[in-house]
């Protein structure tokens, strides 16, 4: 039952990476990012139980709490960024 | 007692898995930003309480419980104030959606932009 | 790739996966330690550096073929030299012979905190970490000389709220919210971590992480009503000096530095009393040189704007 | 001897190859700054995945558990995550300050540039003036 959604969640995280990885602009980059942070608070926390001590969920709780800080960081230090927010290249 | 609650674990982990994926596939496929971001954050936010309501079910009484309540009260807070101010910020930079990009372009309404 | 941002991103996912894959090498201490500070430090420091730096590399005229001789060579001769290593998880490894199964077995006796990691860390240990302290004040020493304010400049370019933070009311309100809890489970980890995963070093970075999402979001000058420099940087200082004063103090009352069993009369209360002071010295440093260097490298882009407006 | 139970050192190499491979072949400094990371963590999983004892759980006692693994691994690299950022914002720090100083961050640019300064310093303590140092440096290019 665990492993089962580990298995899905390990194939959304690796769409959210590929998304990361082609872009094309910025906010498709954090947008990936921020989904894999929620994906890796669900990991987290379905592992403990795979592991059998759900006692550790503070980590997803950190995650839970602190993972949108980098959504917030990139509208802080690159909104604005204008017209040419899409990627020239790569 | 104990098949009820396996069972219903099940369910819940199978449909919160299940929407995860959908969640993922649009991330992946979908031509533009804010498609993508549609389908990341309205499937994620019932994806993911649906997996943590599964857990609870194993959860039982206890430190564990309260946990699993507090993630997934702040996990659906966060996500959904993130995706807003993704969508709010990428629509004030200049990026528009697919369909109003070909209206502008064209000048004519009604039409259609090809897939990328 | 040539956009920088990607790569930082993709930096981001990378400490997500880390700390997933310590979590499942049993290694709970550390993926909380890797959960906090990739969630909250990293990733944001090398954003205000590309705000600073540009965004665009600007050509990518590589050497790749010595390069990527002498990273083949040194590899292959890693891996032979890994040959000889024991199996992975194989219990009967020479690591797990000497110091490991002590610590295992009498330090429940001996300490009476049931996290051996943080017992090892703050008692066996107590140099070490002294060490490592030490290492993170001096890193924040060398910031804060490196990226100087002039004060001149400070009066004009200061602003309540960042422009860009105005339109994004939903956001501002519902980090609001989020505030009080990151700070109350701050808390939590520094004083629950004999017990459970956690202690000073996670509780400082996640303590800093809720103030610099204040910052983030209402402006350096009320981040720095909060926390002023001079107060962070004596904060700083104090916690090193808790910490090498508990050892102090273990020395009049008779036993080794850092040996805390003479601080109560029972030796076991006095390991805890120990470690609670020891944590709350690592906690106080590491949360003070974290808002330092982001302080620092924030008023650097508000100055940047400025320059270039 | 089964040599593929060693495969977590092997992951260990690539990691710390693939970090290698990034400091020596770009000159961006912030990518290397990246592939420094990168090091630094495939040493972190080096020393994390000698600690782990299959069969095992956290080393949190516990009545229901027997076997834990290895404590001290991981005290080492807790402590070394918290050190690894406070110095990796030194050298963000830094190249913000080189990125001030000489207006790139690319290592090639930066090397011309400090070797046209070392010339022009040769050239004017042998008694050349300004002028002929700029021509000498055009010449060059």
């Amino acid at each position: 039952m665990f492993a089962l959604t580990v298995i899905t969640l390990l194939i959304v995280m690796a769409l959210a990476l590929a998304r990361a990885y082609l872009g094309p602009t910025l906010y498709d980059r954090i947008l990936a990012v921020n989904n894999f942070g929620t994906k890796t608070v669900l990991l987290i926390g379905v592992m403990d139980f795979l592991a059998g001590r759900p006692d550790f969920l503070d980590i997803a709780i950190t995650y839970a709490l602190i993972n949108f800080i980098s959504v917030i960081g990139v509208l802080r230090f690159f909104e604005y960024a204008g017209r040419n927010a899409t990627d020239r290249e790569g | 007692m104990e098949i009820l609650l396996d069972i219903l674990s099940w369910i819940f982990l199978v449909t919160g898995s299940f929407f995860c994926l959908t969640g993922a596939l649009g991330l992946f496929r979908f031509p533009d930003f804010f498609s993508r971001i549609h389908a990341a954050s309205l499937t994620d936010t019932l994806g993911a309480s649906l997996i943590l309501i599964g857990l609870m079910f194993q959860a039982g009484w206890g430190i564990v419980l309260a946990k699993l309540i507090m993630i997934l009260f702040f996990s659906i807070f966060a996500g959904m104030t993130a995706s807003h101010a993704m969508a709010k910020a990428a629509l004030k930079s200049g990026l528009q959606p697919l369909e109003f990009k070909g209206k502008n372009e064209q000048g004519q309404e009604g039409e259609q932009p090809s897939k990328p | 790739m040539k956009d920088l941002f990607a790569v930082v991103m993709l930096t981001g996912i990378y400490s997500l996966l880390t700390a997933s894959l310590f979590l499942d090498l049993d290694a709970v201490d550390v993926a909380f330690t890797e959960a906090s500070v990739g969630a909250g430090i990293s990733t944001l420091l090398m954003l205000a550096t590309l705000k600073l730096v540009g965004r665009f590399e600007r050509h990518t005229r590589y050497k790749p073929a010595l390069a990527l001789g002498v990273v083949l060579v040194t590899g292959s001769l890693l891996v032979y030299g890994t040959l000889d290593m024991p199996h992975f998880g194989s219990a009967d490894a020479p690591v797990h012979q000497h110091v490991a199964p002590r610590y295992l077995n009498d330090s429940m006796a001996e300490i009476g905190v049931p996290n051996v990691v943080t017992s090892v860390l703050a008692s066996y240990r107590g140099y070490d970490t002294l060490g490592e302290i030490l290492v993170v004040f001096t890193a924040g020493i060398g910031v804060i000389s490196l990226l100087r304010v002039s004060r001149r400049t400070k009066k004009d370019s200061r602003k309540k709220v960042p422009v860009d933070m105005q339109q994004q009311i939903i956001l501002r309100i519902v980090a609001k919210m989020m505030l009080p809890p990151i700070l109350i489970f701050a808390l939590y980890v520094q004083f629950h971590g004999d017990y459970g995963p956690g202690g000073g070093f996670q509780a400082g970075v996640i303590f800093a992480a809720g103030i610099i999402l204040y910052t983030m979001l209402f402006g350096l000058s009320s981040g720095q009503r909060v926390f002023k420099p001079v107060v962070l940087e004596l904060l700083s200082a104090l916690g090193i000096l808790l910490y090498a004063g508990v050892g102090v103090a273990c020395l009049l009352l008779g036993g080794n530095f850092l040996e805390y069993n003479v601080l109560r009369h029972d030796p076991v209360h006095g390991q805890h009393l120990g470690i609670l002071l020891v944590e709350l010295g690592v906690g106080i440093t590491v949360a003070s040189v974290m808002i330092t260097i982001f302080f620092k490298f924030t008023w650097r882009t508000v100055k940047h704007k400025y320059k270039n407006e | 001897m089964n040599i593929l139970g060693l495969y977590n050192y092997w992951i260990v190499v690539v990691l710390m190859m693939i970090g290698f491979y990034i400091v020596i072949a770009h000159e961006n400094l912030i990518k290397k700054l990246v592939g420094l990371t990168i090091f630094q963590t495939s040493v972190f999983f080096f020393y994390i995945s000698m600690g782990k004892i299959s069969g095992a759980t956290a080393p949190i006692l516990d009545e229901k558990w027997q076997l834990y693994s290895n404590p001290l691994p991981h005290v080492l690299i807790l402590t070394a995550i918290v050190v690894g950022i406070a110095t990796t914002a030194l050298g963000l720090a830094l190249v913000v300050r080189i990125q001030e100083a000489y207006g790139s961050i690319e290592e090639n640019e930066i090397q011309v540039q400090d070797y046209h300064d070392r010339m022009e310093g040769q050239l004017e303590a042998y008694g050349f003036r300004k002028k002929h140092v700029l021509s000498v440096q055009k010449l060059e290019e």
